[in-house]
């Protein structure tokens, strides 16, 4: 489809933005045309979700012009935006986990009677109808927050889609999807398409844009790199537009079988068996072992983040055991956890940093007991951390430096240098790679596969099959709450490890 | 009428509610014990309702009291006037309110059965004038104040200019109010000893103020100022005796409430008329208390009879 | 499909009904409920004058001046925010009122009188403006509210010291004397006036946009900025709304209690406070509501009013109170943690 | 690597050196510093009496008792928990350390005369345990400390009334005496042990492991978490600290003020709280420390001692309180908000 001969719908020129010293945006031109699907890439911290956010009237201070419907606007709030037809699906889940689903369908629009008062019934009746259109078939009364992740992002997904807008801004939705709810997503674009409708579809999985997308257009550090249309673009081009020449390969799709590549003789160093919590997970054993990496597989909300959580003591399983190295061990919590050897990398960034801290901190904090029983010792935490940055090629390389003002993928490494010093026996990561450029992505592939090299057994919890299937010696699928398959030293594929979740 | 009938121990247990400001204040705990003792004297049973020294929760006290049955009522007043409807009610019901020590409000506004209260003005005057003669009636002087919205503290206030006023050769440094609080009269002390080196005597509006800024006074030597306070209560007696106060006056927390048990029964069993048999407002004076008249003001306390 | 089969999956049983879906939604109410039924028993039981029509007046006449604040702050902190001016708010305002009304000579008051009506409105303004202050040193400034409100505080108590300089007003416009003194019938207006406030404050929490708005922004203030909320401005209203509930509270009791000095309303603070909190209202803000302040209220109007009923040693009475209230907010964690555990 | 050229980008201009990092830093620091020096300025020239040696020294007096209780309270607010029965607990504290002493029979109290180290040891244990009640009520059974503390702050309160009766208890234990009331040379002891709590507080916030967990509990519990820090214990610990601080400067405090008496400290949670937000530590956690809590004390110590020494209208004093009060707020706000913008 070529759009090139209308009026764009939606026309940046210009754009720039820095919050206080950094900048992240500078110079972009950018449209969007009537009927169109436009896919955004580029690496982490490259600012997609910041222009997308002074497109929504988030951020409503940056220099440059937007134009729609070829008249200047300047949105002083999002609720302007909205008016002018903008809709936004952001990054972080914003739902109201205490309030119905009716309402978060309509957050912000509680539709109301001529008297202006809310029409509950009304709501409710429209809130179901529209779920049922996609799918969904839960009480639209139910409190949000006591749903699975994944409905709820379906849910927040409806509420941009139904509410009218002419263009929908969708900054990674599929995060928190299983692959059919994705599929069902991907059908409702191109329906939304048909009626005329814009969108704008941001992902770090190059498959999706490539599939879904009309136009795309590749961002990096702060500048637009090139806009090109989706039809006949491969991977590569994607790629090396975003990192740069010469890492062409680094994404896999793993359309194809590979082998698993178990160690059945190294010693166990963790066992679980028979761990079982409410609803999340029922009767899990598991084994781990040293040098090896045990992948667990599931769609959002099978229970395999609570399964990683209970390993980590922050969670306590109602039944089970656990040991490590042969001994039973009670995770009481974290701190235990740690004492015992246990090690973990929560999956959102936000859960596992320090960001007013000096990165040395970050990196030192489970290590302090080890450097001296009471005291500090902060020249040591900095000689440590000081290795690790250069050891993980982080960016700038001063450990004084305040981690907040680092990029996202450095503030991700950070998370993963915590424990790196710690040298655990066993390393729980959850979602290690969520929201991760390809770049990045690799190299957390490479951090996890050094430390499994160490000698520490690894276990890898992931919604992501590429994730698991480019870490994974060994691969558990879980499917609600219950490990539904083991995959041992045989080939397995991206199709084989869905058809089992 | 047929005077001086004599109060009698009533045959059956009479039901009588007190209430005070706040048993946190010490005068008004041993107000307690005196009407408690009283009472049990004359088989009067004493419920009380505490006022906690605040206005609201003792008005919630009164509602409460104000809504069961009573042979007689006491209450000292936290906040004047703000207990003035349910007061009302109790006396409309026919039972007779004695008001201790504090208006419940303004006379023209409610008909109590009998007032018994100090003469602040009178208690202010009177320490004042003790202290200016042990400094020969020349020389500097500072009062330090309690609430300053609280009718004691001005009446207090009153009777100490009244006095001043009649000496031209004393000198007031300061009159800064410290609210009753002894952590405030202290502060206020560091700085009164650190802005006055000369300061001949000091006027404290109770004795646990007082007694407060001696503390101060001692830390720095200044243990040569006159002391005077009001209320008489033991540890001030104590003090009066050791020569750390000069003087204090009695406020007679035992005679207010003691006297209001004697005027309930009175009340009840005699049939006595408030404005006839028992004036409408008695003042319940106390003395001067110095060294020569402590012990025995010790011993009257002791006993409940001031 | 996944999505289906996933939703299904977390309600089953799917038996679970409308009823039941409705009572797990309301157990954190119903948690201080039973807390109010159990000291509503054992009160009844100690004291024979405490179950009478009289006494239930008596505790509805107590609970409605803090209501009335209660209201404002419900909003508040539903909003995740909190407001600690409420008392001196309320304390300056009826000191406002009753300073531009006419006094008798006795409350040696320099003064300032004016019709009643002038002097309603220059009240009114008085909280209004309070509120405003909070609202933009909140909202605009970006002090938290804990600290803004902190400063209104003694703000207030100033403006109060100003005023009445340690004396006492008695006389208010003959409007406020009404509400605060007059009956309807069997009911006091005052009761009539926190009733009111009450039921509109309630009315507008769950039936206007404004009021899902509050909920929004307690529940998830980002979320809430993103689906168009002006967040800003919902909080600065709340705030002004407390500060004016706060105002109508302190001009109302200064007539219902016929006096209007300083610190007449302190102990109001930590009562407004804890009826909120005590009737489940989540100080993390978007969980709660009037019902749950109703409750609130009734738990410790039962409590300071049934306590007067029995016989106990007013000492320790002030202990008992302080163990009760714990009790009390134990009870609400636990019925909530069993929600919380109900619902995943 | 694209890491790497993202990366230097953000950072420039590189020269940003560490004395620069630490300037920028220390502004919020600054902020109420600058408060501090101009309430100095302005009194000095107000009053000839305020800029005297003798007067620097009560100034250190009037601020000790608070300074003991602001130590515990800043780990509480560094852990972005809060402490409303600081007040409370320093005054059953004190009242217990006297009720276990000998008293003159004036003081009328039914008390258990018990040695000096006993007495002080019974004292401690109750300030351990009602930090314990606090600290059991916070992490076990997960009540919000802001609700915690406020029942605590009443159950304290009920102590003291139980114990002391609306008596007056004047005599304490030789050693606490001597603490409350003399000097070491020209230095009270008071002011010595102020000092000692300040220091040793400093010290193991900055120099110990527990320190260090302190602030990073406070900046991202989550996080902490998730690095393996008993996050339970630090908090269970701060709530423990703070109200064996607060006993400590309750026992001190009878002692200073010559008497154990009801509601005595209740003026010093205002007190303690302001001097450890208008230090500028920040209620969300994680930033500040007690080198802020010492130029709060400082501000509020001039600011009160100050106002003591000009002739102003004592009705209007309240109310220049609070104004200056909220100035020093909004100063510390825009001084943070500057940092922050140097920062990113
Ligand atoms: N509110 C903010 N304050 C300060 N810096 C910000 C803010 N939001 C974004 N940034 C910075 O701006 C840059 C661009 O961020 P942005 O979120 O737009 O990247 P992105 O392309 O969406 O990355 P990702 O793929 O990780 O979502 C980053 O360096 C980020 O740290
Ligand atoms: N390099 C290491 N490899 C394996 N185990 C170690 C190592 N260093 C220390 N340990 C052991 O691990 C256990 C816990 O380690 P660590 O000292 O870090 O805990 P901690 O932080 O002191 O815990 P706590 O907070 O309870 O004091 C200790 O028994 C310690 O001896
Ligand atoms: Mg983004
Ligand atoms: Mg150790």
């Amino acid at each position: 489809m070529v759009f090139g001969g209308d009026r764009p719908l939606l026309e940046l020129s210009g754009i720039s933005k820095s919050f206080g010293g950094v900048t992240a945006l500078r110079d972009v031109d950018f449209t969007l045309h009537a009927g169109e699907i436009h896919g955004l890439v580029g690496e982490n911290g490259a600012g997609k979700s910041t222009l997308m956010k002074i497109i929504a009237g988030v951020h409503t201070d940056y220099g440059g012009t937007m134009r729609i419907d070829g008249e200047e606007r300047n949105f002083r709030s999002a609720r302007d935006a909205l008016k002018a037809g903008i809709g936004m699906v952001h990054q972080e889940l914003s739902i109201v986990p205490d309030l119905s689903v009716a309402e978060n369908v309509f957050l912000g629009s509680q539709p109301v009677t001529r008297f202006g008062r809310v029409d509950w019934r009304g709501m409710n009746a429209q809130a179901a109808a529209h779920l049922r259109s996609l799918g969904i078939d839960v009480d639209p009364r139910v409190p949000i927050g006591s749903l699975p992740i994944g409905l709820q992002q379906m849910i927040e997904i409806s509420r941009v889609l139904f509410s009218g807008a002419r263009i929908i801004i969708l900054d990674e939705p599929t995060s928190a999807l299983s692959p059919p709810e994705i599929e069902r997503l991907f059908g409702l674009l191109q329906a939304l398409r048909q009626s005329g409708r814009s969108m704008i579809f941001i992902s770090h999985f190059l498959d999706d844009i490539l599939g879904v997308s009309d136009t795309v257009t590749i961002f990096r550090n702060g500048r637009k790199i090139v806009t090109a249309e989706a039809a006949g673009l491969r991977k590569s081009f994607l790629i090396e537009h975003m990192i740069g020449a010469g890492h062409e390969d680094l994404e896999e799709s793993y359309t194809s079988e590979m082998m698993l590549d178990s160690k059945p003789d190294a010693p166990v160093v963790l066992e679980t068996s028979g761990l079982t919590l409410g609803r999340a997970f029922r009767d899990v054993s598991l084994t781990v072992r040293a040098g090896e990496v045990l992948g667990i597989y599931g769609f959002m909300g099978s229970g395999q983040l609570e399964l990683a959580r209970a390993l980590f003591g922050k969670l306590h399983p109602e039944k089970g055991t656990v040991a490590i190295e042969g001994r039973q061990v009670s995770l009481k919590g974290t701190a235990a956890a740690r004492r015992a050897g246990m090690a973990f990398v929560p999956e959102s960034r936000r859960s596992m940093l320090f960001s007013h801290e000096p990165l040395y901190k970050n990196m030192s904090i489970s290590i302090l007991g080890r450097l001296h029983p009471v005291l500090l010792r902060p020249n040591a935490e900095r000689e440590i951390a000081e290795r690790h940055v250069v050891s993980l090629g982080i960016r700038p390389p001063r450990v004084d430096q305040h981690l907040g003002t680092l990029s996202g993928g450095n503030q991700q490494k950070v998370g993963l240098a915590k424990w790196l010093t710690y040298l655990p026996k066993v390393l729980v990561l959850s979602e290690p790679t969520r929201g991760m450029d390809v770049g990045a992505k690799d190299d957390v592939v490479k951090i996890v596969r050094g430390l499994r090299d160490q000698g520490i057994g690894i276990v890898v919890v992931s919604s992501e099959p590429e994730t698991v299937l480019s870490l994974a010696d060994r691969i558990l699928v879980m499917r609600k709450g219950e490990v539904a398959r083991e995959f041992v030293s045989e080939a397995v594929s991206k199709d084989r490890l869905l058809d089992a979740a | 009428a047929e005077m001086a009938k004599e109060v009698s121990r009533s045959e059956k247990p009479l039901k009588a509610a007190f209430s005070n400001a706040g048993l946190q204040a010490t005068w008004c705990a041993q107000g307690k014990r005196a009407a408690e003792w009283w009472g049990k004297l004359l088989n009067v049973e004493i419920t009380w309702f505490d006022g906690e020294l605040s206005a609201t929760k003792q008005r919630a006290a009164i509602d409460n009291m104000a809504s069961q049955k009573w042979d007689f009522v006491a209450i000292q007043a936290f906040g004047i006037g703000t207990l003035t409807a349910p007061v009302n009610k109790m006396i409309e019901g026919g039972t007779p309110v004695i008001d201790m020590d504090t208006l419940i409000a303004p006379l023209e506004q409610i008909n109590v059965h009998s007032f018994l209260a100090p003469d602040n003005e009178f208690m202010g005057a009177s320490v004042t004038q003790a202290l200016l003669d042990a400094i020969g009636g020349s020389g500097t002087i500072i009062m330090t104040q309690g609430a300053l919205g609280h009718t004691g503290a001005q009446g207090r206030a009153r009777g100490f200019e009244s006095v001043v006023k009649r000496f031209p050769k004393v000198e007031v440094l300061d009159t800064t109010p410290a609210d009753w609080d002894v952590t405030k009269a202290v502060r206020i002390w560091e700085t009164h000893l650190t802005k006055y080196p000369k300061i001949d005597a000091a006027f404290f509006h109770n004795d646990d103020m007082a007694l407060a800024a001696w503390n101060v006074m001692k830390a720095r030597n200044r243990t040569d100022i006159k002391i005077g306070g009001v209320d008489a209560m033991p540890p001030a007696l104590q003090a009066v005796t050791e020569g750390r106060m000069h003087a204090t006056v009695r406020n007679p927390s035992c005679r207010i409430h003691g006297g209001a048990v004697l005027a309930g029964v009175a009340a009840v069993l005699n049939g006595e008329k408030s404005g006839e048999g028992i004036p409408k407002h008695i003042i319940t004076d106390g003395p001067v208390v110095t060294k020569a008249n402590a012990p025995g003001m010790q011993w009257m306390q002791d006993h409940f009879l001031i | 499909m996944s999505a289906q089969s996933a939703a299904s999956d977390k309600t089953d049983p799917p038996k679970s009904s409308r009823t039941m879906i409705w009572l797990r939604s309301r157990l954190s109410n119903i948690a201080p409920f039973i807390t109010l039924l159990f000291l509503v028993v054992f009160f009844s039981i100690a004291s024979p004058s405490f179950a009478t029509l009289d006494n239930v007046g008596n505790i509805l006449n107590q609970i409605s001046i803090t209501a009335i604040m209660a209201v404002g702050l419900t909003y508040v902190i539903l909003c995740a925010e909190i407001d600690l001016s409420v008392a001196s708010v309320a304390n300056a305002t009826g000191i406002v009122v009753a300073y531009f009304t006419l006094q008798d000579s006795y409350a040696n008051i320099a003064n300032v009188p004016l019709p009643g009506y002038a002097a309603i409105l220059l009240a009114l303004l008085t909280c209004f403006l309070l509120g405003g202050v909070n609202a933009f040193g909140v909202t605009r400034i970006g002090i938290p509210s804990f600290i803004m409100t902190l400063a209104m505080l003694q703000i207030g108590a100033g403006i109060c010291a100003m005023l009445v300089r340690g004396q006492i007003a008695y006389a208010v416009p003959p409007f406020i004397a009404t509400l605060g003194q007059k009956a309807l019938g069997p009911i006091p207006y005052v009761v009539i006036v926190a009733a009111t406030f009450l039921l509109v404050g309630h009315l507008v929490l769950q039936y206007t946009r404004f009021g899902r708005y509050v909920y929004m922004v307690g529940g998830n203030r980002e979320a809430a900025e993103y689906s168009g909320v002006n967040v800003r401005l919902v909080i600065a209203s709340v705030m002004i709304i407390s500060a004016a509930c706060s105002g109508v509270a302190g001009m109302v009791g200064v007539a219902y209690f016929g006096s209007a000095q300083q610190n007449e309303f302190d102990s109001y603070l930590l009562d407004a406070i804890s009826a909120v909190v005590v009737g489940g209202t989540s100080l993390f803000g978007g969980r709660g509501g009037i019902g749950n302040t109703i409750v609130g209220l009734l738990v410790l109007g039962v409590l300071n009013n049934g306590l007067d009923h029995i016989n106990i040693d007013s000492f320790l009475k002030i202990l008992i109170r302080g163990l009760i209230l714990l009790a009390a907010l134990v009870i609400n964690i636990y019925a909530q943690r069993l929600r919380a555990n109900q619902m995943n």
